[in-house]
């Protein structure tokens, strides 16, 4: 088959068991690529499953740095005969399969429009080692081996990595590079090499950093000043815990007496983390929990109480598929309504949506911030596909001249001089936002009682339907303040004034950006983008809007929930926002925004109102 | 930390120690019914609470809803309290603890909002052996809610509604010794010379200290056939033990007879004088307790007094080995790594 | 002071202390009034609390059957020192306040534009009976005997309804009517009777009822061949399962067996209720659960469980005022999109909004129909206002000849005769609705496993895509088929074709069809009306808003939840939806919804959409 | 009510009473760990159900979250089944067993779905005594979810994280005994000998039977300082007695010793064998079962067999009074009071 050499822009996607140890020999290849200077995106597919059911491992190599998924496949390095038939068929015209060859392939699998690479793994392994785990082990890392020789990469990026890696176990470092070596040499002597997909040095990724956004959501709970965490265990948010404990072990251990300055609890169940997290804000420590949607779900009556009662909270909910159990390692954006309106009665909760690792910390350490200043709830929410996968981000920043926003809380010494009653719901400053005291600060000034009924500005029970609507207008007003704090969102615009606008948020971004950037080359159509992210929506997301005819607002859910949302919160009118859904569970692809928006551009015929409905 | 005294004063009514009067721990009037067992708890959590010279604002009062969790409102005025969703109290008590150690707890629930909607969250503050005090204001009743039996109704107890009640109760506290409570207690809230020391041993003791009180609701559990009801207690309750407590530094006057009493003194230095009026009882021994609580039930009985303790109980943040300066009262420079340590973060992820 | 006379056309008001006994008393009255043909609505506003506390008994007396709340009281009858003052403030200019003068009058509380009125009923009691209890109970009998004098109402009713009120107990007949005569001759002996207003008999309520809608509920859900009922207590809707429990008693007792053929839980929460509502219902049972706001909360993850995994299951949701406990004792509309939306993911639930004891009667045993037609929870969104408070009704109606819809159950027989694979969610019919079967069915036929996990057609646990869209899209379908079978909206048309209407549900529909009278009356203006009683919503609501410039949505919530629900399931311009929103816990009246809508159509200078912002 | 026999056969293969081969007792196949405790469980359920003869459709398997909730899947496939959410499956349970009181039903659950957050729905299904088998498949960590420690993780365990467990561990089986379960067992997914006939006369019980399954998760917890690991348990494992059990209207050939042996009659007819191995401990005594506990647990042992059960047990049904026709089969006729009736409603209205 003659082809054109492709060069560090293409996918590729191995496909193996879980449970045989697959991830780390695939983790090791892309970042190889990627310290070889080549942006990468790996993504994680992987089954509720624990061991022996297909998991896959998808990297997309793309040197002008596009990161979100692109969509299609041109070599897939298949290890699973389970799911082999429909890896072979996944492999695009043109493409390769890279499979073990020490059992012969079934001749029916055979397609005549992409290569076959044999190499006998197995066999090889069967001679190299005795133990039968190892056989496992360095089968996976045999073929990274081979893939080197094949993409033309050199061995010594790999054994740095791994020194790195290891460095106290110079043991483990032979044995992976002899694996290593044995699977180059016997990709060279037995394939022709290079292939003509291949892997060149560039200086394309910067200062950049790979990372998993629930481990930058852990680290920025560390520097948010969080000392209690109360959690119970969820994929795909489990990491984010681990992640923060990892952090806290390292940097909140005091030197003197060795004690812990910082309390994690493992809840018996999300309804007791919420409540921790309450009691322990409630009390004056910063507090938070990390979750994913059925925990959601579970929250709503705690939700409603810190909102009503005005205590922060701060939630991480890494979104994955629903509804219910759903897909539970898949990823989607569908706890947007969820999150907002969360809780029976009027209520409406702070969100932020972060799209990169970057994000993820500041946000988190943000989240701490609003929550203490807002005395409200604030919700995080990431997803699957941010949060387990190792994204390409900016480097981690902090300020350390900034310190943290504990909002207004009322110390022993301003009790002390004040002549006026305390009153713990009174709108002093207009803003909508009372004064708060803590447990403990005075003996005889500043004591109230908190509840999730009704009171007075001075906390005291009450029925009156006008204090009622007073009360439940003042939250109105703390809530229109807010929209001045949050995150602003982030707008691009076209040199040439455009009328048509691109929504998106979270995890939506890169791909989106993608989009826009391919409708402009390829269709000559170029459009304005803003990225939402936060709930409430300020002031600019309200003008972006305004200032285009129609808008496509791009979502990972069936519902276009986050639609909704803009409509509720604006007025808008529904016809001006076109939705374009992805929600298979899989990360959403340039690919597909790109045609949709494409298509329905070029043949806008009907009226956007009617056609939004199919979207 | 200083406390200055409240300014308003009643010059003619004693002082404690820190020169607190009782007027100090009153809370607000109660709305609750005339008679209600609920009314005598709030009274001696008030006289313990003065009796050990607490300031009230060390104090964090926290229940959850029902008629016993609206009583932290009547106890304490000058102390923080919580009164936060059904059945939650044990989590949101937690969270609380886990922010500042240096407070003291007070839990106030009822038997809906432990044994039933909250029987979980129970479970799991007993295990954690949180440092606070526990008080279940149990009346085999869902008051509020005007009535419904509940977890903790005996077999064949006749509420208002007139129906006896047909499935097996909770016996909170046989629970709490199973699940390892380190201080378990029953009371009645007719029994004020019981309850008051009882309450006072409770707040003394390190870790999670239970206390069920039987708490008649004259409205709607206090008519003949129930077994929650003033008359039926009165001649069903039987106590394994008085008990005296001195606060801390206080010269002990208690009479003390070989044999039948045992003195313990708490982590705080406060004295506890037990008077065994049960010889066969070994307060220090789950089992014994256990035991013990089956005997009498057999002998158609209800026990009261404390039945055990675990004078080497170690609490949560003991547990933990979390900073012995409270978590809130750390520092940003404390809690923040710095742009610094971020930068080598960035390095090793690059 | 001059007045005219006002026949069967006020609003008197009872303050009393709860706990004392006033309820049964007032009720008497009540009962009487209407007795004598003439139309009533009473309104119980009582704290959340057991005894001693302020509580309120509002009667509105219209002749012309006007059953909403009006707004205004013209006499109190002032029992209760504590709310003495706010109590004679409250009396409307020419009005009366009766009290018992035992003790005299504060001078400073009197007003010289209403008429005070003393009765010595304590002083009464005193000489009439020993025991305090006494004493207490019958000083509320005679002020209604007093009543009967002052509005000229002849005793004769009282007697009738005494009787049979107490069949066997003639003790308590004669007690209660010696109090009733005692108070009459007091207020005939010291009194000018009567006074301005009078109750005078009409022929007026024809063969309508008084029922509490709670009441009707329960009722409902024994005609719908509910048997088993899972509940954990909470008000306002503890009396729903109460009344389903006492008429379970009167027809569902086996004749032969003594058995029950039904079973009631006690549940130990409200997630525990939900499951076994849940259980029952796979089981193949007909069975319901009834709550208020924070129970729904706590059942977010189970509606998500039964909405994926095809589950019927039904709630009845009595509202209060939220959020968090709120106002457990005062009534809202406001749980509106916690039930439309419940659970994290891409959920929707059907909801049904009754307006009227035969609604909630009708609606709740309609709802085990749609719960098991589509296989999907139904919820009968009542109101503390309509639950628990006596409403003026029209009788209850129940075909004979109709039968329960049953939905797509698989037999035995059907089972045998199949020669196809059977599919648990397999589409036959094109209407997303797939056909269930019942365990215990069939040896070797149609058993599956249910889960909140994706699967396929066949029930079978899937992390494919395109499985998991064309489920969540068979979903949708199915949604759009129960468009059609939900009840239809309540339309009624002016004469002359006319561009604004006026929408509203649940317990606010007497107010709007009184103040839309009046409008038109008084001001002229005359508007179109739809009551909504179903979501999702039928194509008549949509043709409804399509066929009006602009359209009013009268609720009982802060956030117009109803408002919103429209404009996402319709996409209309929010333009065109302005909000009439009254939310203090108190029944929303007909003035307050007369004035709004005047003063919007008087003055509609800017534009709707800005100013619906202020709605 | 007849059963026709399934149409595929397997006529080399033994066939029981009705005529069904263990390959009608099948379910998928399991995609757990190799070596995962579980399936053993999983064999050990197929085995009692062919034993006893039970159509696999006449039985409902419910479960909640987790690898030892995904079980039921790997057993008969003829059944109905319910992976219902996590630690919610007694409610669900309950309400199937409300609606139909004559299917078995089997709840599988996990240490995680029953200890921590079902925890309130496991005591309450006890206390009802629903008429169901419970299997709590415990392996002391949370499997699905990557290897936390569980509330029933011993003190000073050590999972694959290799931090030991603080927090002291619930007991299920002390804790159901103390809430009154009518039929208790604890076993090991080791000891195939042993858990077969318990699962099978906890199927003949009527009532709410509890099984505590020691089930080592071969991938997270069994490590050598774990004390849910096979090796632990084969070493520290005490069988308190050994079950035969014999289906109804079967002769009976088990070998029988009097004084040590112990012969039980079912509800059901069939007849179940004690061979004590522990003279001190009378299987009917509540109070003896958790004395023997106690003793094994002070010596380090973990006691298996049936600690307990009640001949006498009321399930809910019974206590409840409920139509002897399942609820679900009533008919419309049954049901519905109709128009006449309603009429009179309506005047008593009037
Ligand atoms: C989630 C939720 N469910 C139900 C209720 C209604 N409710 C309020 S108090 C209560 C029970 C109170 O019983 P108990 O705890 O024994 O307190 P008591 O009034 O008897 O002192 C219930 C069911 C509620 N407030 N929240
Ligand atoms: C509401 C909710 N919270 C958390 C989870 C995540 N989760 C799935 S299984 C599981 C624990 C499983 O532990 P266990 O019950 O012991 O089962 P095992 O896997 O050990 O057999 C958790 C926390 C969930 N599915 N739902
Ligand atoms: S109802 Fe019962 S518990 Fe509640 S206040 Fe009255 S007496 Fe007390
Ligand atoms: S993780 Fe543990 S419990 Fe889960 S399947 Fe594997 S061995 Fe079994
Ligand atoms: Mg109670
Ligand atoms: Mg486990």
């Amino acid at each position: 088959m003659k082809r054109d050499i492709v060069v560090n822009k293409f996918v590729i996607k191995f496909a193996n068991v879980n449970g045989t140890g697959s991830a780390s020999a695939n983790k090791l290849f892309s970042r190889a690529v990627f310290h070889m200077g080549v942006p990468i995106s790996p993504k994680n597919i992987f089954p509720s499953n624990i061991q022996g059911l297909p998991t896959w491992y998808e990297v997309r190599i793309n040197e002008d740095g596009f990161l979100g998924r692109r969509g299609g496949v041109e070599i897939i390095v298949g290890m699973n005969p389970q799911s082999m038939e429909r890896d072979i068929n996944e492999v695009e015209k043109g493409g390769y399969f890279i499979y073990d060859s020490t059992k012969p392939l079934d001749p029916s699998l055979l397609r005549d429009d992409i290569d076959f690479i044999g190499i006998p793994l197995t066999e090889k392994c069967r001679e190299m080692y005795e133990d039968s785990r190892q056989r496992q082990l360095f089968r996976n890392v045999m073929y990274v081996g081979a893939l080197a020789a094949l993409f033309d990469m050199d061995l010594g990026g790999f054994e740095q990595l791994l020194n790195e890696q290891f460095k106290d176990k110079p043991r483990i470092v032979t044995s992976n590079l002899q694996a290593l070596e044995a699977g180059y040499k016997m990709a060279q002597e037995q394939c022709t090499c290079p292939i003509a997909y291949r892997i060149e040095r560039r200086n394309n990724v910067g200062n950049k950093i790979l990372m998993e956004g629930n481990n930058a959501c852990g680290l920025g709970a560390v520097y948010g000043g969080a000392t209690v965490s109360a959690w119970y265990p969820i994929t795909p948010s489990t990491s984010v815990i681990d992640s923060f404990s990892k952090f806290c072990r390292k940097f909140r251990m005091d030197p003197e007496s060795g004690k812990k300055n910082y309390a994690i609890v493992q809840a018996e169940d999300e309804l007791a983390a919420i409540g921790m997290v309450i009691g322990a804000s409630w009390n004056g420590a910063r507090a938070f929990t990390a979750t994913s949607g059925p925990g959601l779900s579970l929250m709503n009556e705690f939700f409603g109480l810190a909102y009503f009662a005005e205590i922060p909270a701060v939630l991480i909910n890494v979104q994955r598929a629903g509804p219910s159990t759903g897909m539970p390692t898949r990823t989607q954006q569908s706890d947007i309504l969820a999150a907002a309106y969360a809780s029976h009665g009027d209520t409406r909760h702070i969100c932020l949506y972060p799209s990169t690792p970057k994000e993820c910390f500041t946000y988190t350490a943000m989240a701490f911030d609003l929550a203490e200043r807002f005395q409200t709830p604030v919700i995080v929410l990431s997803d699957l596909d941010l949060g387990m996968n190792d994204n390409m981000s900016d480097p981690l920043e902090w300020d350390d001249t900034r310190s943290y926003d504990r909002g207004k809380i009322m110390t022993k010494e301003v009790l002390d001089g004040m002549d006026v009653r305390y009153g713990r719901y009174l709108d002093v400053d207009g803003d909508g936002i009372p004064y708060r005291t803590l447990p403990g600060t005075h003996p005889t000034k500043g004591a109230y009682f908190t509840r999730g009924t009704s009171k007075d500005e001075y906390a005291v029970y009450t029925e009156n339907g006008e204090k009622y609507i007073e009360n439940m207008e003042r939250l109105l007003r703390k809530w229109e303040t807010a929209r001045e704090y949050v995150p602003k969102p982030i707008i691009r615009q076209t040199e040439k004034p455009c009328t048509v606008g691109v929504i998106y948020y979270g995890t939506s971004e890169a791909a989106t950006m993608e989009a826009l950037h391919y409708l402009n080359n390829l269709h000559g159509i170029s459009l304005d983008s803003m990225g939402v992210k936060a709930f409430p929506f300020s002031k600019e997301v309200d003008q972006f809007i305004e200032n285009h005819e129609y808008v496509f607002v791009v979502e990972q859910n069936r519902d276009a929930q986050m639609r909704s949302l803009l409509i509720n919160e604006f007025d808008y009118d529904p016809e001006r926002l076109v939705s374009v859904l992805h929600y298979d569970g899989s990360p959403i692809t340039a690919r597909f925004i790109r045609h949709e928006i494409r298509d329905w551009i070029l043949q806008t015929t009907t009226s956007p109102r009617r056609r939004s409905r199919f979207y | 930390m200083s406390y200055n005294i409240p300014t308003f004063r009643h010059p003619n009514l004693p002082k404690n120690d820190i020169g607190y009067t009782s007027k100090d721990y009153e809370g607000a009037v109660s709305t609750l019914c005339a008679g209600c067992g609920h009314d005598s708890i709030s009274a001696a959590i008030r006289e313990a609470c003065f009796e050990m010279s607490i300031p009230p604002h060390r104090v964090a009062k926290l229940s959850g809803i029902g008629c016993s969790s609206k009583t932290p409102t009547y106890f304490l005025g000058q102390s923080h309290g919580f009164n936060s969703v059904h059945g939650r109290m044990p989590s949101v008590a937690t969270g609380a603890n886990m922010a500042n150690r240096d407070l003291i707890y007070i839990g106030v629930s009822g038997d809906g909002d432990t044994a039933s909607i909250g029987m979980g969250q129970f479970v799991h503050a007993v295990r954690r052996n949180v440092n606070m005090v526990y008080i279940c204001e149990n009346n085999g009743v869902y008051g509020l809610t005007k009535g419904q039996d509940s977890a903790t109704t005996d077999i064949g107890s006749k509420s208002k509604k007139g129906e006896p009640n047909a499935l097996e109760p909770i016996d909170l506290c046989a629970i709490a010794l199973q699940l390892g409570a380190t201080f378990v207690a029953n009371s009645f809230s007719g029994d004020k010379q019981q309850l008051v020391p009882i309450i006072e041993a409770a707040i003394a003791h390190r870790g999670f200290a239970f206390i069920n009180v039987i708490s008649p609701c004259v409205t709607f559990n206090n008519a003949s056939g129930s077994t929650k009801a003033y008359d039926y207690m009165r001649e069903h309750m039987a106590s394994t033990n008085t008990v005296d407590y001195v606060p801390p530094a206080t010269e002990i006057t208690a009479s003390f007879e070989e044999g039948t009493d045992e003195r313990v003194t708490m982590h705080d230095g406060s004295v506890i004088t037990l008077h065994k009026l049960d010889s066969r009882h070994d307060i220090h021994s789950r089992r014994s307790a256990l035991t013990l609580m089956q005997d009498y039930k057999a002998e158609g009985k209800v026990v009261t007094g404390i039945l055990f303790f675990d004078k080497n109980s170690k609490e949560i943040h003991e547990t933990m080995n979390t900073s012995s300066v409270p978590l809130k009262d750390l520092s940003e420079k404390e809690l923040c790594p710095g742009s610094a340590a971020l930068e080598k973060i960035n390095q090793s992820l690059h």
